[in-house]
């Protein structure tokens, strides 16, 4: 069941309008449309779940967000409104400050986002002298606070620790505890619990949730496991080759799936016995991001497709308020213009 | 004495250009120049081609190689030496005599002969470095020498087991028996202590050394021939000969010890070094193990004539030695040697050659298997195979790190195809017949029986006439059979700087180095 | 997927790639180089104007066409025995890339061969193995090619032995690193469970794993490998003459710099600058397509 | 730790005893050194006499007994050419390659690491290009034309620097150019790569997540966790250095150990060439042991490894 005691209204935290990037080969002879014409919106306090398979674009949409992208990649259109300010328009400097303590991340790897030459305390207090000026000793105090915070035990003594002495739990907490660590308005985890066991995958969800309520988080949760997304989201976007092909809040997308790729994508879960188990009940393969087909990306997969998807690329409409699709079939009247045309 | 002492005292500490100061203001201000007998000035640096060991600055340990005596020459004094008049000049000895059946041997001892430390050389120091001397001739001159008699300080009476011949050569050049040490003082420090720090009676003492390095000498004041003019000499190691070469562009150093080549050409086109070339007693030749194989095309005389006939030495010389090398078309035996014998002189006529070949039978040439040579003179052994293959005789060139070629070459192992060697032994021409021509020779793959028969019969023969009368023969035989293509006498070119004098090189008949140390002065001004 | 394989093989690794695509973004000018050498190698007796081996004394020192004194007849010139230096070097990548290539092949051979043995076999062989390349790295490589030169005689054949026999301990080392770490994985873990033998488990399920890792090492062991062959020759055990190897002619040519024959040198010099710095683009691309764990040379 | 390092240690000592028994033979093998003190033409008589001053007229086994057991007392036995112990000589030459090693790789750090990180931060840019280039260069030019092009140019032509010997920094500079280029080259790309591995590494990402300026994530998270692999090699390498100096210490007529070596090898001088070579191998599992405890020293995961 969706959780969400907040619903749509307020302001928009964070806004995505036609954001695009793409990754170019040094040659420049490849173009991959990695986030392709991607809208979205976010509330305060609100959690926005992205699902698609691997290789859709969730994570290279997440680094979009923070500019932090790899030196291949390039935003290639599109505003980024986090607080009514364009964060494209924004100078390295600038989104420095925007980092770790407006906007923070936490990453799929607990076990790699620890840096293991320093400690504990070290690594959970840096966002804090970096942002707010502390005195190294408030920053190992504050970071002792962090640590009991994210119920880590003993935390006195896990401050002076180094990363390897942890578990992978109590890692992931870690991450999460620098997350926190400035109080940011919008917390992005991608994928924060691919690599935990089941109870400890739950334990973290719970912590996540409780301190979101508590600080009043705005939460992207990018997974790929739709059991999550109804158990944390309020509003879902599913992507697909870069794109969104469908968003809204959870319970209608669950409950009335526009996108063919969303109704397969929801078919899978009752074989989902395994939470680590990936999404191998679509037939056939993600599609090659530098070489998409004329029509649908989708097309080639879909048991539905007409000759139409394969001929044009469908745009986003808005079936609903509050929801979006990118799909000819949801818009016969579109469907069948396209296919006159097609047909002509 | 004391005033002197200060003085040199003054001038060691001074660097070599506040010297060169001082000399332009005194030439300048007019001080007349003392001739000579003044007090040794100044230093001269050399770059040396090889590594400096410390058995060079100990005669006992010389072995049966040159390159000990570019240090001897300064460090020690000889009995007898070669010298630029003559090849067995008497320098510590003052004269000598022998008795007529060649049994006895009475040396004379200068009397102004004095070591480093000043003591005098006496007649138990000669006795006793002869009878310390272990390199490598040891055994057979101590087999030789029944006892030595020292009758007063001034004079040595060596008494021979029976009538040698070559007594005098063996202790004058072909080994280190005849340097002298002190006595006194071996016996006090001991043999590793003497190579730390060595007394001699040579022109210029010892210094420092450092092991491969570098060598400094002084000059020795009390040296009996002459005062050394040169105050001091730096003896560097330095290996590779471009980097030799800039060393004396640069003017670090002032002698340049094997500069070849394309090398030598740059040393003689650059204004102010000169170019010093002095032939090795060190002959290279082509050999032909197969000569004894019946089935082999050396076998044929005129095969072995045409291939003789198809060196281009001079081309040869001119193309890696500037034409230094010394054409004497005696395979083996240097022209320096006692009883050297003059071959007509060599021929360049590959038409001849190739005309030879067709009366051989092989008029379209045969593959010659491999032409093995030491590798450090492979350059060498490529134009030969090109002589060579221009008429008809097809080679490959098999260049052997040199120890490696000396033990094969010297076990046997190379009697296929072509040898490409060289040897700087001291010795005479019967020395080199024994190692190269006669039959048990320990670089002969066969052996002739008339020249064989011969060899004893020179061995035994007191008479000099008589003896070089058969050793020619034997040489002519060589010769006539073409059981080598002797290429040439070595050209050993080195470098010199623009503030050496006079720098002795070349003015004793084949021998490498400067020397004698002596005479090598600065340039005056 | 992570941002280490992202930022380092662009584009994404999807699963679906062409074999084309693989190769898209492969370095060009090395690759033509490569192949031109190997090309010239080939066709060297087609391609070389003179007789490499074969000069005349009278033609010594001729500099190439463009400067005073050349002549066309010796494009580029020709060196201290009156050999063409165009028809050399035409020769030369012959010998260098039989050289370099046979020499990678064999050290690579038993190399990886050990590596695997030694790595996935563990206990005695592991520990004999590693002393045996401890041992190795502390005789110089020159050592044991003037030993072996001493032994059996210098010629190209044994030259590629004597580097080849030097060189192995590279790649036992990572390979050997490589095999340890495939050993815990699950596929191996599977076979071993499924009862396949120790040696049908290293030719069947680590060689085919490890081997990316030794063509990387071969590429970047190519430069290596020519770059010994010149040193040797400079120390007088290399390639013996007149064989025609770039080394060789660096080390005979060197002479000639200080007197102003730079032709002896310079084109050699970029011959195998050329051939090495084109073997090492390639290895830094192959090992970023290939292997990105692989971080030592 | 200590129980790892010993086993290791006595694991290194056992490949020194592989060491001296391969050497020992393989030295023997490979030609007698007689047959260079004599001009061919020697009488056997006088090469037998060589032969038995160095004792080589024993069997083989009593002479590698009595090399051990001067090993033992710590000493490598006489020369055959020098005549003078080698070890004396050894220590004499050590300081040189020791200097020339140390500066070579001075050298090598000073421009390998930090255009190495350059190359890695800039990555496709410019100067990536450019430090690929040079790293590779290096790499692509033997050691003995840098060098003699070096004294053409620095000591003939501009007149700079002596073009050979030892004594003064100046003597040192060309030599440690020309012997840390080819070293530098090979610190640069792994400086590069282990850089570029770090920076793409989660934790860095994390870094840059936090808000911290780039050049504190490069100066903090990457540097010290790139630098443990570099410092490895350069641990290795500085030992290579010291063994393999032969070509720039023949050009430049540098008086170190790789020359020892070489001309011990050259005139078969046994005692030197197994001295060396075992102070080597020595030398390299001292080194080793040393990378180990740096290890450690550095990387608190190996610290509290107990």
């Amino acid at each position: 069941m969706p959780f969400g005691t907040v619903t749509n209204s307020g302001p928009p935290l964070l806004q995505l309008e036609h954001l695009s990037t793409h990754y170019v080969s040094a040659q420049g002879t490849r173009v991959v449309r990695a986030v392709d014409d991607v809208s979205l919106t976010v509330r305060a306090g609100e959690t926005l779940g992205i699902v698609g398979e691997s290789g859709s674009g969730k994570s290279t949409l997440a680094l979009t967000l923070l500019r932090i992208l790899p030196p291949a990649a390039r935003i290639v259109g599109g505003r980024i409104l986090f607080e009514g300010e364009d964060l494209l328009q924004k100078s390295e400097t600038e989104m420095q400050h925007v980092r770790g303590k407006r906007i923070a991340m936490v990453l799929q790897d607990p076990m790699a986002s620890l840096n293991p030459l320093f400690t504990i305390g070290d690594q959970v207090g840096e966002p804090i002298r970096i942002h707010e000026g502390a005195s190294r000793r408030s920053a190992w105090e504050r970071a002792r606070a962090l640590l009991k915070a994210v119920r880590i035990p003993s935390p006195e003594t896990r401050v002076k620790q180094y990363p390897h002495e942890m578990s992978g739990g109590m890692r992931q907490r870690i991450v999460g505890a620098i997350g926190i660590s400035c109080e940011p308005r919008l917390l992005i985890a991608d994928e924060p619990t691919t690599s935990l066991d089941l109870t400890i995958q739950a334990q973290y969800l719970n912590l996540l949730r409780d301190l979101q309520r508590e600080h009043n988080l705005a939460l992207i949760f990018i997974t790929h496991n739709l059991g999550i997304v109804a158990k944390m989201c309020d509003q879902l976007a599913v992507m697909y080759a870069g794109r969104v092909v469908e968003s809204g809040p959870v319970s209608q997308i669950f409950n009335t799936p526009k996108h063919p790729y969303t109704e397969a994508l929801l078919n899978s879960i009752p074989r989902m016995t395994d939470t680590e188990q990936r999404l191998v009940a679509i037939d056939g393969q993600p599609p090659d991001l530098s070489a998409l087909p004329a029509g649908c990306a989708f097309a080639p997969r879909c048991a539905r497709a007409v000759d139409h998807c394969r001929v044009a690329a469908p745009p986003e409409t808005a079936p609903a308020a509050g929801r979006t699709v990118r799909c000819w079939l949801a818009e016969p009247a579109l469907a069948g213009v396209g296919a006159e045309s097609g047909a002509a | 004495m004391a005033a002197s002492d200060d003085r040199a005292g003054t001038a060691a500490n001074l660097s070599r250009r506040d010297l060169l100061a001082v000399a332009a203001l005194g030439a300048a201000a007019g001080v007349p120049r003392i001739a000579r007998a003044a007090a040794p000035t100044g230093e001269l640096t050399w770059g040396i081609h090889v590594t400096l060991a410390s058995t060079w600055l100990d005669p006992a340990e010389t072995q049966g190689i040159i390159t000990p005596f570019m240090v001897l020459y300064a460090l020690h004094d000889a009995m007898v030496k070669p010298m630029p008049e003559k090849s067995a000049a008497p320098c510590l000895a003052e004269s000598w005599t022998a008795t007529p059946d060649g049994l006895s041997y009475t040396f004379a001892i200068r009397k102004n002969a004095k070591f480093h430390n000043g003591e005098p050389v006496t007649a138990e120091d000669v006795k006793f470095s002869f009878e310390r001397y272990h390199g490598v001739s040891a055994k057979l001159m101590h087999d030789a020498v029944a006892t030595i008699e020292t009758p007063d300080p001034q004079h040595v009476i060596f008494k021979l087991k029976r009538p040698w011949p070559d007594f005098l050569t063996f202790y004058s050049s072909a080994s280190g028996a005849g340097w002298v040490v002190p006595k006194k003082y071996v016996e006090k420090v001991g043999d590793d202590g003497f190579k730390a720090a060595p007394i001699g009676a040579g022109p210029y003492k010892f210094v420092s050394y450092k092991p491969g390095v570098e060598l400094v000498l002084e000059a020795f004041e009390g040296y009996w021939r002459k005062t050394p003019a040169v105050k001091r000499l730096v003896m560097k190691v330095i290996p590779d000969e471009s980097t030799r070469l800039a060393a004396l562009k640069r003017g670090e150093i002032d002698i340049a010890y094997s500069i070849r080549g394309e090398l030598a050409e740059e040393l003689r086109k650059s204004p102010g070094l000169s170019l010093k070339a002095v032939v090795l007693q060190a002959p290279n030749w082509l050999y032909f193990p197969e000569q004894w194989d019946p089935k082999s095309p050396w076998h044929d005389l005129r095969v072995r004539q045409a291939a003789n006939l198809a060196l281009d030495r001079k081309g040869m010389s001119d193309a890696l030695f500037l034409g230094y090398c010394k054409i004497t078309n005696n395979a083996v035996v240097p022209y320096t040697f006692d009883f050297y014998w003059q071959p007509p002189e060599a021929v360049y006529d590959p038409e001849k050659a190739k005309k030879l070949m067709a009366e051989a039978g092989f008029a379209r040439g045969f593959d010659a298997g491999n032409l093995t040579c030491d590798s450090s003179y492979a350059n060498m052994a490529e134009v030969a195979i090109d002589n060579l293959q221009a008429i008809g005789i097809r080679a490959k060139l098999l260049p052997i790190e040199r120890a490696a070629f000396f033990a094969a070459y010297g076990g046997k192992k190379y009697d296929k195809g072509i040898i490409q060697a060289a040897s700087g032994a001291f010795g005479n021409a019967a020395t080199r017949m024994a190692a190269f021509v006669v039959k048990g020779g320990a670089f002969a793959y066969g052996s002739y029986p008339d020249i064989d028969e011969l060899f004893p019969k020179q061995a035994d023969e007191l008479d000099r006439g008589k003896r070089a009368a058969i050793l020619d023969k034997m040489q002519q035989l060589v010769h006539e059979k073409a059981i080598y293509a002797p290429i040439w006498q070595l050209g050993f070119l080195n470098g010199v700087g623009p503030r050496v004098g006079e720098s002795a090189f070349g003015t004793i008949p084949g021998f490498a180095y400067t020397a004698p140390f002596e005479d090598i002065t600065i340039k005056a001004g | 997927m992570s941002l280490q394989a992202e930022s380092l093989a662009l584009p994404a690794r999807s699963p679906r790639r062409s074999t084309l695509s693989h190769f898209a973004d492969v370095p060009i000018v090395p690759l033509v180089i490569l192949f031109g050498i190997a090309l010239v190698a080939i066709f060297a007796n087609q391609l070389a104007p003179h007789n490499p081996e074969i000069g005349s004394l009278s033609a010594r020192f001729k500099p190439p066409f463009w400067q005073a004194g050349g002549s066309t007849k010796f494009l580029l010139g020709t060196d201290q025995l009156g050999r063409d230096v165009l028809s050399r070097l035409i020769f030369g990548a012959r010998i260098s890339m039989i050289v370099g290539f046979t020499a990678v092949i064999f050290a690579g051979t038993i190399g990886t061969i050990l590596g695997i043995v030694s790595g996935y076999l563990g206990g005695w062989v592991d520990q004999v193995v590693m002393r045996l390349t401890d041992t190795w790295l502390a005789l110089p490589a020159l050592t044991f090619a003037i030993f072996l030169a001493a032994i059996v005689g210098p010629s190209m054949w044994n030259i590629v032995i004597i580097l080849g026999i030097t060189y192995w301990t590279r790649y036992a080392r990572v390979i050997r690193g490589e095999v340890l770490s495939l050993k815990e994985r699950e596929f191996v873990r599977l076979a071993i469970v499924a009862g396949c033998s120790k040696w049908t488990i290293m030719r069947r399920h680590i060689l085919p794993n490890v081997i990316n890792s030794a063509i990387v090492l071969g590429t970047l062991m190519l430069g290596v490998v020519i770059i010994a062959e010149a040193t040797l020759s400079f120390l007088g055990v290399g390639v013996p003459p007149p064989e025609p190897a770039w080394g060789l002619m660096l080390s005979d040519g060197k002479q000639g710099l200080m007197v102003g024959y730079w032709w002896l040198t310079v084109f050699p010099g970029i011959c195998i600058m050329l051939l090495v710095l084109s073997a090492n683009i390639l290895g830094d691309w192959l090992r970023v397509k290939l292997d990105p764990q692989l971080r030592q040379l | 730790m200590k129980r790892y390092i010993g086993r290791r240690a006595g694991y290194s000592l056992l490949s020194l005893f592989l060491l001296s028994l391969t050497i020992f033979f393989f030295v023997r093998v490979t030609g007698d050194p007689a047959a260079l003190l004599v001009e061919p033409g020697a009488s056997a008589s006088d090469i037998a006499a060589i032969h038995h001053q160095f004792g080589l007229d024993r069997p083989l086994w009593v002479q590698y007994g009595i090399f051990m057991s001067q090993l033992f007392h710590g000493d490598l036995g006489q020369s055959f050419y020098y005549r003078t112990p080698v070890m004396a000589l050894y220590l004499s030459r050590l300081p040189n390659s020791l200097i020339l090693a140390v500066a070579a790789m001075a050298f090598s750090l000073i421009i390998g690491i930090p255009s190495g990180i350059l190359a890695a931060v800039k990555v496709g840019k410019f100067w990536d290009s450019a430090g690929k280039v040079f790293a590779l260069l290096g790499l692509s030019l033997p050691a003995f034309w840098v060098g003699l092009v070096m004294i053409l140019l620095f000591s003939v032509y501009l007149g700079w620097l002596p073009s050979s010997g030892s004594g003064t920094p100046w003597h040192l500079i060309m030599p440690a150019f020309a012997l840390g280029w080819y070293f530098a080259a090979a610190h640069m790309r792994l400086t590069r790569s282990s850089m570029l591995e770090v920076l793409g590494s989660e934790y860095v990402k994390l870094a840059r997540i936090k808000g911290l300026p780039q050049w504190f994530v490069i100066a903090k998270h990457a540097f010290k966790n790139a630098l443990i692999p570099v410092l490895t090699l350069a641990g290795i390498n500085l030992v290579l250095m010291i063994n393999v100096a032969v070509v720039v210490e023949t050009v430049f007529a540098w008086p170190g150990i790789g020359r020892l070596l070489y001309e011990g090898i050259a005139f078969r001088d046994f005692p030197v060439v197994q001295g060396v070579v075992l102070m080597g191998g020595a030398m390299i599992v001292g080194v080793n042991l040393l990378i180990d405890i740096l290890y450690a020293v550095i990387d608190p995961r190996i610290r509290l490894e107990k």
